[in-house]
């Protein structure tokens, strides 16, 4: 009868535990995702910066 | 005649199994050997086949509280695809679901990569969109889908190489004649195997059948998957006689009449427990 | 002892629920961070946009 209580226990905190370690991974995917966009927005900055400086040298 | 041998005999066996489901905790091995030997009434399919498959676990107190945390884990992924625009509401169902078993196992690709699916991701669609007509609940569909494919894959990983071997073995025995046809004219080599063992009939028999191949899958046999080949050679050996190139052999069999396949289906059982024999633990 | 052995159980579900929790909330803030991102790349899409028109209207 223990060991049942036992088991029972462990179903559920398996199925927490799925939960939680399903968390981790989704935290990652969106730090991937953060880190290719922020790199993006300085590829695009720096873009921004070399195509306008022509003109202000120009002034 | 019909009723008494299918219907009595289903009476007789739903009964048995509703005995079973009362047990708490549930006995998965006894849920495991009724199911391979009998047809699962369709009403109790699907909570037997998340009971074998670990969605749900023995215990019938927890199922409240393990169904919640289920369902709560669809919603953190599903939402979390959204919120990275890997999909969004016009998304169709399964390919969310590839995409949130991906995430699951870390091996989502980068968005700016997203290529059209291919090999694994292919079974998997194929797997999800037979699922999906067997299953309503998209949160009970995506963890069946999940699990089918991991246990499968756990299980039956090693076996699947063999599976095309095992085939020939007893396609030996029941019609030698149309074994010596198929090696002769190239096609045993290339037999649709990829629908056959890696799909399990997902997109190659329609749903009704299916189910009742899945049910042994399930409950933890893939020679019944060699069974089922063997008795659909059998039943279009007339054609596949008549036939003498490798690819128009894969291209009948890969798009194959959906008539008789409950025929099919009921003697691939026959056949798998003449050779395998049945299990015998008492119900 | 039975009794000892379910809150044992208990305090372990617990546990995992916190950690689940905890992890949650990091992803829904790297969620928002993400909501922030796509928005400012979107703005300075469209205003590149908006100032190469111009000049191409004026060749």
């Amino acid at each position: 009868f223990l060991e049942d209580v036992k088991v029972q226990a462990r179903g559920e905190l398996h199925a927490s535990e799925s939960k939680y370690h399903t968390q981790r991974r989704i935290a990652l995917a969106l730090q991937a995702e953060l880190l290719q966009l922020y790199s993006r927005l300085e590829t695009e900055d720096s873009s921004t910066t070399a195509s306008t400086s022509p003109a202000e040298g120009a002034v | 005649a019909y009723y008494e041998k299918v219907g009595f005999r289903g009476v007789e066996e739903k009964r048995s199994l509703e005995i079973l489901l009362k047990d708490n905790p549930l006995d998965v091995e006894k849920l495991s050997t009724f199911s391979q030997r009998f047809p699962l009434p369709s009403m109790y399919r699907i909570h037997v086949w998340k009971v074998l498959l670990g969605i749900l676990p023995p215990h019938t107190d927890s199922h409240a509280l393990v169904s919640r945390y289920r369902a709560e884990q669809f919603e953190d992924v599903s939402s979390a695809l959204t919120a990275m625009r890997f999909v969004n509401a016009a998304t169709p169902p399964t390919e969310l679901y590839l995409r949130m078993y991906q995430l699951e196992i870390q091996q989502l690709p980068r968005r700016s990569e997203l290529r059209s699916p291919v090999g694994g991701d292919e079974h998997f669609l194929a797997v999800a969109r037979a699922m999906e007509e067997i299953v309503d609940d998209p949160v009970d569909c995506y963890w069946m889908i999940k699990c089918f494919v991991n246990q499968f894959n756990h299980k039956f990983g090693d076996s699947i190489p063999h599976l095309p071997k095992s085939l020939e073995h007893f396609l030996s025995q029941e019609d030698s004649g149309l074994l010596a046809h198929l090696k002769a004219s190239g096609s045993l080599a290339s037999l649709p195997y990829s629908l056959w063992f890696r799909r399990c009939f997902a997109g190659g028999l329609p749903e009704s059948s299916l189910q009742r191949v899945w049910d042994k899958v399930i409950s933890g046999s893939c020679k019944i998957l060699v069974f089922v080949a063997v008795e659909i050679l059998l039943s279009y050996k007339i054609m596949l006689m008549g036939i003498n190139h490798p690819d128009g052999v894969f291209n009948f069999l890969s798009n194959m009449p959906q008539e008789n396949t409950d025929a099919i289906v009921t003697k691939a059982i026959d056949l798998w427990h003449k050779y395998c024999g049945t299990p015998m633990h008492s119900v």
